[in-house]
């Protein structure tokens, strides 16, 4: 509890280091939900962010999913934009030069069908400045393993991470999927084969549909659910990475607010990305932002690094001592 | 043209007609910079993160130096029946002005028609209103405007735009008020024997009248911008969540899109690959009762 | 689209039969939301639902997990009960007689630790008349493989159901949990075990913590999410199983209104089960039966069984004439 | 005793102390068979599923004549400050009357003493409205309540009850009213060295409070009831959610539970294992604002 605690007048620490990235604070937007980030530099200065992660970047231009792409859920919703993007050529000539000019940490989000174009995309992007780390989405189809998603297994995950590894000496983040019986697992497989930091999570597969026309609300059917409503599911994936692996994490999932992003500090995460809050309030990263600096001062935080990971999951029984004393019952599952 | 987000404050809510609501909303950062066609995103939820996600709403008319804006809506759904219910005193959460407007004629002796099914008049009643203040000062007889819907009760009162000399003609697919037949009927009776084509036709209405219309007036070539639909979810080009299938000059047959929240919602029909454009889904009222 | 469809007047038939299991309607609560089903009878009339899935129930009493035990999340809640139960014999004793007194068609929701404890909850259930059913949680942990839950793995799942199998010739649903990387697979597992269907989802597994005390909301520290939230994650399950296997399905996950139980029926679910909704408003689950029967004359549906599964997928494009005929484009994913 | 649950109309919203409002609302078919130490489940979205669940409330009183009820709410989170904010004239959905209420005393010769710390003051004022009007009728000097909270300005005002005749005994932590003090240290003041203990003592207050009062009544053996708190889901007793950790008379160290929304909320605190206890969480209220 922060009774205790005395608020600080000074501005509190929030510089993290993930590993070779450091960054001035730990508020990221995510990929696919800030565009190019020059979209939102009419909402505020994109240089005051931690860094932001730009739309996943193919090889070749991607036209994306037929429409309908999107549909509300309850407190979230569904996107099929099927990683429409411009390809890393025009990505490079028109993009980065005026996300740079504006003063951006730049994280490059990559994706493939195979584990070579992975790697060639690593190669080309490690070859330009002002880039200052790759997210690998490994969420993509493996168009030479049946359109089974790199991220669902260990063995491809690794193999991907590992390609990519290879081609570049940029700090390299494996984002994780939930999709999975066990993001542990895969965690620990992205970073034996070399990731410098892991990000979790992706979208949750997920599905809408009507119930008068019958039909999926999705062109693609099947989409990735995002905000508010899954971010219990992201704290828990964030736990379990956490305590899977050594390396830094990134938490992503349903971050709209200051006490959301704290959640996945406090369990762990050495930094956030703020995803589809960014659509629904363009400066919700800047909220974020100084929500955690005022929550710092109210604590008596001097540096939010002594804040990330300090979860207490004992059990607190402030009466202890009002009978017999006796074991803590067990823990029991759900 | 910078777009804000800003909270505005809902000055008045009116009845306007069966299922649709006009709303005064103060927003004094966004107003100044407004242009007809483009739009807000409004945030529908007053608490709680449920509906989630922002609606889009054309300007339907702008009070530049009270820095007022009127929004028109139609409730189709859970967003807009919680907007419609909002109370004047109470503030919302908008981002704006957002997308391409329309591109207004330069000279005042174009005849100018305006083609609005139901909603649709959204839209192009901010047009009209700066077309009757600029460059058609004086000279209201040349803006034409075809309003219709399935009912009269479904029409809102334009009788300030016929008092200002703009040539109205109504028509419901009932044939409760007007011309009995859709608003397209009415155009064409007009216009397909006419040896002049008007010099310019904006419009604004459902699918089908998109296609309809796109097809007459490509037959004609007829200069035309339409103010289209997309679901959205961010309205500032951050998600490419609004996908409409695009023609690609150079390769017909490409898979191409084109994002109404920037590109549009204004756009040249001919850009449209209607072919391959899906329906948005729409719900009988009953639904909001299952 | 129901626009051609004439309203009827008759009403509507809501029979639906899951393979050996047959209900005056698709409507079912879930388990663990809805008590022993007494606890419900002050607001509506039992016997006018499809069924009664009750409270999980083992072999021995279980006193459940530590408070705090529930926390409330964007359209969702956690619950980390820890199963707690009278055991089945207090159940046979007190529970089971007043409940089948109110005409409820009453299904029993099984729980162990061990094979043997499913398999011999199974045979004392069997021996006793008034119970339609078992499903089978396999959510539970396998105590003697180092608590893995038995649903997320196919061998120990087809196990389960294979020993309560042998054991009982009710008819057996089991109940599958979201959190693997293939549902479609445990799926195949359970049916081809022995189970006539299957029903889905369990909750997902989730944490919530507060920033301030730095603790976890649930003493369990991780839960179970249900509610609104994860509607569109079990309508995926969902349309996973029932493509999976050629048993019925029963839909769970989030189902407030009869608007989402039809879309767990359109897309497959021969039944749904109402969860969380219960705890909110104790009428749910009839408010949805009378809403699916509303819109049955509103859209002219003679009997349910026409509406089950009848997702149309095709893309619809009503203009496909306006322009050169080109193939539609290929889905692409996420 | 049938619960029900219904659509109940606020009459009246009123900011009673710092934070604390009372609301009174029309609920016809609950009020007739509700007692004191009952409470009703409110949900708190007026749209959408978010936040998803109801809250619970204790009735702070009664007008079963009129089927109103009212209930007293401290704003501590989203839900009761959603509450706070509900204008007159709209409704709530409430399911009620649920759980254990208090065992009032039978005879008009029993002298009663009520301790309620803060927000406490809600459940304990609808039985003193009862005992006022039942078994201490005329008899009102034998009804001793001792109210605190942290300050004056979280005091909810008792001149009514005061001009009834009850002793009434204020305090507060910082002694800006009443004595300084905790409320159990004014009870301790009067009654340590009293040669004659109370009847019966009700009392509903923060964990702390109800702790140190269980150990004082224990050491003296009084007859005694507390409302108690737990999170909740349903609070007709269908999820289990709101266990608090129990004593088996039987087997001490077992691991037992009851069940505040079925056994409770009223409940005597020698069954409960205060030594397995965990506080609810509680936020500053700043974290609204991150
Ligand atoms: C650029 C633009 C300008 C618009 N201007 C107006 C206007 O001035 N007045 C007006 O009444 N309506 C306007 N609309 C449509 C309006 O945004 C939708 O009717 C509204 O979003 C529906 O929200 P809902 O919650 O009521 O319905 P929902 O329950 O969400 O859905 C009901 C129906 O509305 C469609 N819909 C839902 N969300 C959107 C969306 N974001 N964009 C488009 N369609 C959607 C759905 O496909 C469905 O058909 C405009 C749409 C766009 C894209
Ligand atoms: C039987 C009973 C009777 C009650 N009577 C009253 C009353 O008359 N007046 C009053 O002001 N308060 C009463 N409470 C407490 C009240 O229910 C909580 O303050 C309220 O639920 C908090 O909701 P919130 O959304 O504002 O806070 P949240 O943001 O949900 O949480 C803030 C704090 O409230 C606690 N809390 C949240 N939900 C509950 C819950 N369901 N039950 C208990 N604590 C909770 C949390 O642990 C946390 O400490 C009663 C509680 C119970 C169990
Ligand atoms: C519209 C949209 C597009 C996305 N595109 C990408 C993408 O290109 N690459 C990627 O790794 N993640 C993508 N994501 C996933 C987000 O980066 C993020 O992991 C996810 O949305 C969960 O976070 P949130 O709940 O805060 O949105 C996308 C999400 C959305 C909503
Ligand atoms: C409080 C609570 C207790 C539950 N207990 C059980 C249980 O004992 N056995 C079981 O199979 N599922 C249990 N569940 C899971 C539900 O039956 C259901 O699968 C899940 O909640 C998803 O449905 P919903 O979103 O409609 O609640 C429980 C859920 C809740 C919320
Ligand atoms: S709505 Fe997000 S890009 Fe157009
Ligand atoms: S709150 Fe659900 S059992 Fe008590």
């Amino acid at each position: 509890m922060g009774q205790s605690a005395t608020p600080h007048s000074s501005a509190p620490d929030l510089r993290v280091s993930l590993g070779p990235l450091h960054l001035a604070n730990p508020v990221l937007t995510a990929s696919g939900t800030f565009g190019y980030g020059l979209e939102f530099s009419d909402f505020l200065d994109l240089s005051r962010l931690g860094g932001i992660v730009v739309k996943g970047i193919s090889l070749k231009p991607r036209p994306g999913n037929p429409p309908p792409r999107l549909a509300e859920t309850p407190c979230g919703m569904l996107n099929a934009i099927g990683l429409e993007n411009v390809g890393v050529e025009r990505f490079l000539r028109d993009k980065l030069p005026p996300l740079r000019q504006r003063g951006a940490v730049i994280i490059v989000n990559i994706l493939g069908n195979t584990v070579e174009e992975y790697a060639e995309l690593a190669s080309v992007l490690s070859g330009v400045s002002g880039i200052a780390a790759l997210e690998i989405n490994i969420s993509c189809p493996n168009v030479k393993r049946g359109g089974m998603a790199f991220g669902t297994d260990p063995h491809m995950a690794a193999q991907v991470v590992a390609a990519v590894r290879a081609r570049t000496s940029l700090p390299l983040i494996t984002k994780l999927s939930p999709n999975v019986t066990s993001i542990a697992e895969i965690a620990r497989a992205a970073h034996d084969a070399g990731s410098d930091i892991l990000s979790c999570i992706n979208t949750v597969s997920a599905m809408a549909v009507d119930p008068f026309s019958r039909r999926p609300k999705l062109a693609n059917i099947v989409g990735g659910l995002s905000g508010p409503a899954i971010k219990p599911i992201a704290l828990r994936c964030v736990y379990e990475t956490v305590r899977a692996v050594s390396c830094p994490v990134i938490g992503i999932g349903g971050i709209q607010t200051a006490m959301d992003a704290l959640e996945f500090l406090v369990v762990g995460a050495s930094a956030v990305q703020v995803g589809t809050a960014n659509l629904v309030h363009p400066r919700a990263s800047l909220h974020i932002l100084e929500g955690i600096e005022k929550f710092c001062r109210h604590q008596g935080i001097g540096a939010i690094t002594d804040y990330i990971g300090t979860l207490d999951t004992a059990c607190r029984f402030p009466f202890a001592d009002e009978s017999c004393s006796v074991e803590p019952p067990a823990r029991e599952p759900v | 043209m910078p777009r804000v987000q800003e909270k505005a404050k809902i000055l008045e809510s009116h009845k306007e007609a069966e299922g649709t609501y006009r709303l005064v909303l103060y927003a004094p950062k966004i107003v100044p910079t407004a242009r007809p066609g483009q739009f807000v995103m409004v945030r529908v939820a007053s608490e709680g993160a449920d509906p989630l996600l922002a609606r889009p709403f054309s300007f339907h008319r702008l009070h530049k130096e009270d820095g007022l804006c009127e929004i028109l809506l139609r409730v189709v759904g859970a967003g807009t029946r919680l907007l419609s219910q909002r109370q004047p005193g109470s503030s919302v959460d908008v981002v704006g002005p957002l997308g391409r407007g329309f591109t207004a004629p330069t000279r005042s002796d174009e005849t100018v028609v305006f083609v609005a099914g139901g909603i649709g008049i959204a839209p192009l009643r901010a047009l009209l209103d700066h077309l009757l203040a600029t460059t058609h000062k004086g000279h209201p007889e040349r803006l034409h405007l075809y309003y219709g819907a399935r009912s009269a009760s479904e029409l809102i009162a334009l009788h300030d735009l016929k008092r200002a000399g703009v040539v109205s003609v109504v028509s419901t697919d009932d044939g409760s008020a007007g011309e009995r037949g859709t608003v397209l009927d009415a155009v064409q009776k007009r216009w397909n024997a006419s040896s002049q084509m008007p010099n310019r036709l904006y419009a604004c209405g459902s699918l089908p009248m998109q296609v309809n219309l796109a097809r007459w007036v490509r037959r004609r070539d007829i200069w035309v911008e339409m103010s289209l639909e997309s679901m959205m979810a961010c309205g500032i080009g951050a998600c490419l969540g609004c996908a409409l299938p695009a023609v690609d000059p150079e390769d017909p047959q490409a898979q191409r899109y084109l994002h109404v929240c920037q590109d549009g919602p204004v756009l040249d029909p001919k850009r449209i690959r209607w072919d391959k454009v899906q329906p948005l889904i729409a719900r009988p009222l009953i639904s909001a009762s299952l």
